[in-house]
């Protein structure tokens, strides 16, 4: 079974590489709704590795509220504040440059430290079966306080939004 | 209340689909066309046509113009025929209705003194061309009284009597001898068209 | 499966953080500024169920959190959006060099 | 490079042309709605994309000539176009009309009134979003008078049946048993429809309160017909004028209170039922047997093209199933009217469309406009 | 009887058995898989042909026609001709579309509409993948049409399709959440997300329709599930009367069948999930597994086209109304009758549920009188 799992982790890098394509495009696209499209791409993609990291429900619910809930608030948002016969515009200032080395700068730091980085890994963790069950149990548990705080957040956000969003009359 | 009026309607709908099934006679209305063709009524009109007598050289026409004046579209041409001194002949030359423009309103069967154009029942008459093969001549519309009485029996009973008891049976011959004076006198003269 | 070292998914988010930065730095469009807040906080997803995957004492905690990392995101999608819109109701524009006066 | 910061606190509107191509505009009719989100907030009605030229074709053609190009005009109802041109025509001239033929004038007119309203609440259904299904239904009962307009005028649409003094031919063999089979069954067809429709919420919802038309503005803006009385004016020709032999039959004019949708909806409705009524009845009065072709009308039939009616001017109006149609003729004494003018019922209720949507949703102008039951072939002649 | 319980069961097992005689085992896992994928592939547009044929069939029966009787015996082959025809279409792109979006819409709408089929229990042991958040699974995928009809009816550059894609976003984020919701009891009583022990828990004639609440939530569900897939009443996105054909307006020949094909499937993968939740899914004695599935699923479409052969639409207001102030309280007080069932000892918990669902009912239907419609009196004058 060895080819399948080889298959398998070349899915996984075949889906990250999609994911960073998509994301590159996110950023650089002038189209500001088929930037949407491609989050939309980069979202599925984190869901894939969600699923390679054996997280199930959690790539599930990723799909469902990002692309089902976010993306689609976004899209809404993009109808409405472009118009229909709109020309593209020029989408970024002219910053550019400097945040690209800047960021590459960074990013080569980062990744020479991670790669030196020795990680004490847990191998109980790495067969433990996360499902709903236990999801729901850890939240009605352990993170019981968090969850009902951030179920407040979630509402004041809501109410904040309709109020924001209303118009006038 | 939410729903019910909904499930009423519903009701009415799910019967039609099962009476369509039990009973086809009442719960279907289709008549499947090219195979089935519904029986058009006696007094249906389409297209007019001509009629003639005997032969197709002996029609009833004299082209007096009339209905060709009457028409509302103006979709009748006549020219009547000429003998060798150029004198007008009643019979037409030309007689050309243009299906595409006439309308069927039945004015020219009307208005005709000498009931020699009665509007026909043959409704199949599509074509890929509307220009010229909807143009139909003389020869195209020229069809016996019978197929007149045969497609409309009362119409023909009732119209041969009235021209009987005016004493006016077919149409003369062109040549030889006195035409008979048809009943109407308001005949207009042959068109100079 | 687990033949995938952490290090590949650190290294990948890091790389989704940087370019969601870069999006943040260089968009002109809240819109998309606000998008590429989504990338970031993705990344930051990424970081955490990868690691609770391989180091953690429990494998949920990272995916709790998570969770209310993704809540937190689509209140702050929500908000923004509205912020967004009335924005352009107000303004016409949503393009950040645009929006520069203190008040409306 | 974009429009930077104006100022405006509109909010940002949408103008979409519905029609001149479009499922339910009724045929070639356009509106210019501006709308913001879903809300209309202006609409403009255009029309003229039919235009034939009606009227200044019927000045230089005989006056039995125009007669089936009336047929066209509503070309749902070209009976009673008939009898509105028939009874102007005969005004003019002063013929008068036999009894038999007023009874079967009659006839043709109420039937077309059930074809017309039958048709129009299908249609309606089918722009408030029903699959066809009602819109059949109405077909399949519409077909049955059809053919007995067939029987009798020997066509199905462009019936082309009125004459000046009467009517073209007399009720054909059979012809009355097949009216009364209609008339006895269409009652039973009504109870079907309704309960199809009435009580479904989904169609008060979408019906009530929606597109209302105040008493006043429909008064002022001349509106007649079953969108008036369901505005609830008492005002039906039938009624008013008394023409042909209306005044013999016992008959009420429903009347709206709120007129929307809904109401205009039922109370047509309404009317084919009192149709039915007036239809019951005339099958029993009718005379058996009597001239259908007044001698003076014969003549003006036989020679059209010869026929002079007196100078003078006249104008006949009846109650067609859309609302007050009239045809205004002035004559100079030659066989061509001198001037000939139509009141379509179409063109002067479509007028009002503005006013009954504004403030409505898209789908409610839709709706509105199938409610007020426009025929293209009237509104722009 | 065994054996057409278990045909396609056996079948597959045959074709594997076959292969592992030569093949290393790496290989049969995937020819498994491929198996299955093919079978959904071919399942899901031959339900479509189909369910086009029956659509016009039956909503031609209740309109007194007799629907498509021409291609084949009793039409059957119709379809196939409408697939030429489709095939053989121009394929118009306007000039101002937005050329690569208007181009991928239907392909992407096509995908989560036979996705959802890879988790449906179509008989014992024939779900293609038994994912333990099954249910989920197929919540979150059907969501993925939105972005594809968004897709649509943006990159057509059309003002009626660009409506008609508000109305799509804004109708199905709205609906999703009281489907989600009732859903939510059955998740409860059975404790879990795979559809297989959903069907599992139901078996031996348990269907939870038959319970109180799963009697209203397979409403609530349905209800919401032909407005996730724009079906009549709740068709508004395509509301042919008003904004023509909504988002694919501008799409025409193969691009305007895919969008066609998504529609169906999508149908019949609600009615299917409707007959898997609350319906005891393939559970039924006497015919085979996969028999029964298809019965009562076909028996929900049936609903659906007989709702398309009879009511009008919705307006948005309405719509949302529906959803928001209708069904959403109505699905979430049935989580709490389901509680109230799940904790009760077993003859007790019908008569409270019962008792409590009617509560519910008398207080939704005097909550919403004040909003719903009213019978009206007419006067006569003379």
């Amino acid at each position: 079974m060895d080819v399948l799992h080889n298959l398998a982790r070349l899915g996984f890098f075949a889906a990250t590489l999609v994911t960073l394509a998509a994301a590159v495009m996110v950023v650089t696209l002038r189209n500001i709704f088929h930037c949407a499209l491609a989050l939309i791409l980069v979202l599925l993609g984190v869901a894939a590795t969600y699923i390679s990291l054996k997280a199930e429900f959690f790539a599930v619910i990723q799909i469902l509220l990002y692309v089902g809930a976010i993306m689609t608030l976004v899209i809404f948002a993009i109808m409405l504040t472009s118009r229909i016969g709109d020309k593209t515009v020029l989408q970024n200032n002219r910053q550019g440059l400097m945040s690209f080395s800047l960021l590459a700068l960074f990013n080569a730091f980062f990744i020479g430290s991670v790669i030196k980085t020795s990680w004490h890994l847990n191998p109980a963790a790495m067969t433990a079966n996360v499902d709903a069950g236990v999801l729901g149990a850890a939240f009605m548990n352990e993170y019981v306080f968090p969850f009902e705080i951030i179920s407040v957040v979630l509402i004041v956000a809501l109410v904040g939004a309709i109020i924001l969003g209303r118009s006038d009359q | 209340m939410f729903g019910f009026g909904v499930l009423k309607g519903m009701s009415v709908t799910l019967w039609n689909f099962i009476l369509s099934y039990v009973y086809p006679k009442k719960g279907i209305t289709t008549v499947q066309y090219p195979e089935q063709k519904k029986e058009v009524e006696e007094r249906f009109r389409n297209f007019p046509f001509l009629v003639y007598e005997g032969a197709p050289d002996n029609m009833r026409c004299v082209a007096c113009d009339i209905c060709s004046k009457e028409c509302p579209p103006k979709c009748i041409y006549i020219i009547p025929e000429k003998d060798a001194q150029g004198r007008v002949q009643k019979k037409p030359a030309t007689f050309d209705i243009d299906y595409a423009i006439c309308m069927n309103c039945g004015i020219c069967e009307e208005v005709c003194p000498f009931d020699a154009i009665f509007m026909d029942h043959e409704y199949e008459l599509a074509e890929y061309e509307r220009l010229s093969s909807l143009l139909y001549h003389k020869e195209d519309l020229l069809k016996p009284v019978e197929h007149f009485a045969k497609i409309r029996p009362t119409d023909y009973g009732r119209i041969e009597a009235t021209r009987a008891a005016k004493g006016v049976k077919g149409r003369a011959q062109p040549v030889a001898g006195a035409p008979p004076k048809p009943a109407e006198t308001q005949q207009s003269p042959p068109a100079t068209s | 499966m687990n033949a995938i070292p952490v290090s590949y998914y650190v290294i990948f988010s890091g790389l989704l953080f940087s370019i969601g930065l870069y999006g943040v730095l260089v968009r002109r469009n809240v819109i998309g500024i606000l998008m590429s807040i989504e990338l970031i906080i993705n990344a930051a997803n990424i970081n955490l169920v990868a690691f609770s995957r391989y180091v953690a004492a429990k494998p949920e905690t990272g995916q709790i959190f998570a969770a209310f990392v993704i809540v937190l995101a689509a209140s702050a999608a929500a908000v923004g959006l509205a912020i967004v819109l009335s924005v352009y109701r107000n303004r016409r524009t949503i393009y950040t060099d645009e929006i520069n006066l203190l008040k409306w | 490079m974009s429009d930077t910061a104006v100022h405006s606190q509109e909010p940002q509107l949408l103008e979409v042309s519905i029609g001149p191509q479009h499922p339910s505009t009724h045929g070639v009719f356009r509106m210019n709605v501006v709308l913001d989100g879903e809300t209309i907030v202006k609409l403009k009605p255009v029309m003229g994309y039919l235009h034939r030229n009606h009227e200044q074709l019927a000045e230089n053609m005989s006056y039995l000539a125009s007669m089936p190009y009336t047929d066209r005009l509503d070309y749902i109802c070209s009976m009673t176009n008939n009898f509105a041109y028939a009874m102007a025509v005969e005004k003019l001239a002063g013929i008068d009309v036999p009894e038999r033929a007023q009874y079967i004038r009659v006839l043709m007119a109420e039937l077309t009134r059930l074809i017309n309203h039958t048709l129009l609440v299908g249609f309606l259904l089918n722009d408030l979003g029903a699959f066809f299904t009602p819109t059949l239904y109405a077909f399949r009962e519409r077909e049955k008078i059809l053919d007995f307009f067939e029987a009798t005028a020997g066509s199905r649409m462009m019936c082309n049946y009125f004459r000046f003094g009467g009517v073209k031919a007399d009720l054909p063999a059979g012809g009355m048993e097949q009216v009364k089979e209609i008339v006895k069954n269409y009652s039973r067809f009504l109870d079907e429809f309704e309960r199809l429709l009435t009580s479904n919420e989904i169609l008060r919802s979408r019906c009530q309160n929606v597109g209302i038309l105040s008493k006043e503005l429909a008064v002022n803006a001349s509106i007649t017909g079953p969108i008036l009385r369901a505005s609830g004016v008492n005002y039906d020709i039938r009624k008013v004028d008394k023409y042909s032999i209306y005044d013999r039959f016992e008959f009420k004019v429903p009347l709206g209170k709120v007129g929307d949708v809904y109401d205009r909806y039922y109370v047509r409705i309404l009317e084919m039922r009192e149709s039915i009524k007036i239809l019951q009845q005339l099958l029993k009065q009718m005379p058996e047997k009597g001239e259908i072709l007044s001698a003076k009308g014969a003549a003006a039939a036989k020679s059209p093209r010869m026929w002079k009616p007196p100078a003078g001017d006249a104008y006949g109006r009846i109650e067609s199933p859309k609302g007050e149609l009239g045809f205004y003729l002035v004559s100079d004494g030659s066989p061509k009217p001198y001037r000939y003018h139509v009141r379509p019922p179409s063109f002067i209720n479509i007028t009002i469309l503005e006013d009954m949507c504004l403030g409505q949703k898209v789908a409610d102008a839709i709706v509105i406009l199938g409610s007020v039951d426009i025929v293209l072939g009237e509104v722009d002649r | 009887m065994e054996t057409s319980e278990s045909i396609f069961v056996v079948i597959k097992k045959a074709i594997l058995g076959f292969f592992h005689g030569f093949l290393p085992d790496w290989t049969v896992v995937i020819i498994s898989i491929l198996i299955s994928v093919t079978a959904i592939v071919i399942f899901g547009p031959v339900t479509m042909m189909f369910l086009t044929w029956l659509e016009r069939k039956v909503v031609g029966r209740i309109q007194n026609r007799y629907g498509p009787n021409r291609a084949g015996i009793f039409g059957l082959l119709q379809p196939i001709a409408d697939g030429v025809k489709m095939l053989t279409k121009e394929d118009i792109v306007p000039r101002a579309a937005d050329k690569v979006t208007h181009f991928l819409a239907p392909v992407i709408v096509v995908i989560p509409a036979l996705l959802v089929f890879s988790v449906l229990p179509f008989g014992r042991g024939m779900a293609a993948v038994n994912l333990n958040v099954g249910l989920l699974f197929f919540l979150a995928v059907s969501t993925m049409s939105t972005i594809a009809i968004f897709m649509g009816s943006w990159g057509s550059r059309n003002k009626f399709s660009l409506l008609g894609g508000m109305r799509a976003v804004a109708q199905m984020v709205s609906y999703e959440i009281p489907m989600v919701m009732s859903v939510v009891p059955v998740i409860l009583v059975t404790g879990s997300l795979s559809m297989v022990s959903i069907v599992e828990a139901q078996l031996g004639g348990k269907w939870f329709v038959l319970t109180p609440w799963g009697f209203f939530g397979a409403i609530v569900f349905f209800l919401c599930g032909v407005a996730e897939v724009n079906r009549t009443p709740f068709d508004l996105p395509e509301g042919e009367s008003e904004i023509i054909a909504g988002f694919h307006t501008e799409y025409s020949g193969m691009k305007f069948a895919l969008f066609y094909m998504a529609e169906f499937m999508s149908a019949f993968a609600i009615a299917g999930l409707t007959a898997t939740l609350f319906f005891g899914g393939w559970d039924g004695p006497l015919l085979p597994s996969w028999l029964w599935f298809l019965v009562k699923s076909y028996a929900m479409i049936f609903i659906m086209i007989w709702f398309r052969g009879t009511l009008p639409r919705f307006r948005i207001d309405q719509l949302m109304g529906f959803a928001w102030k209708l069904l959403l309280p109505f699905a979430l007080l049935n989580i709490f009758v389901a509680a109230l069932w799940q904790m009760l000892p077993a003859p007790k918990n019908l008569i409270v549920s019962g008792i409590a669902e009617a509560v519910i009912l008398v207080i939704v239907f005097f909550a919403s009188r004040k909003d719903s419609p009213k019978k009206r009196t007419y006067v006569f004058a003379d």
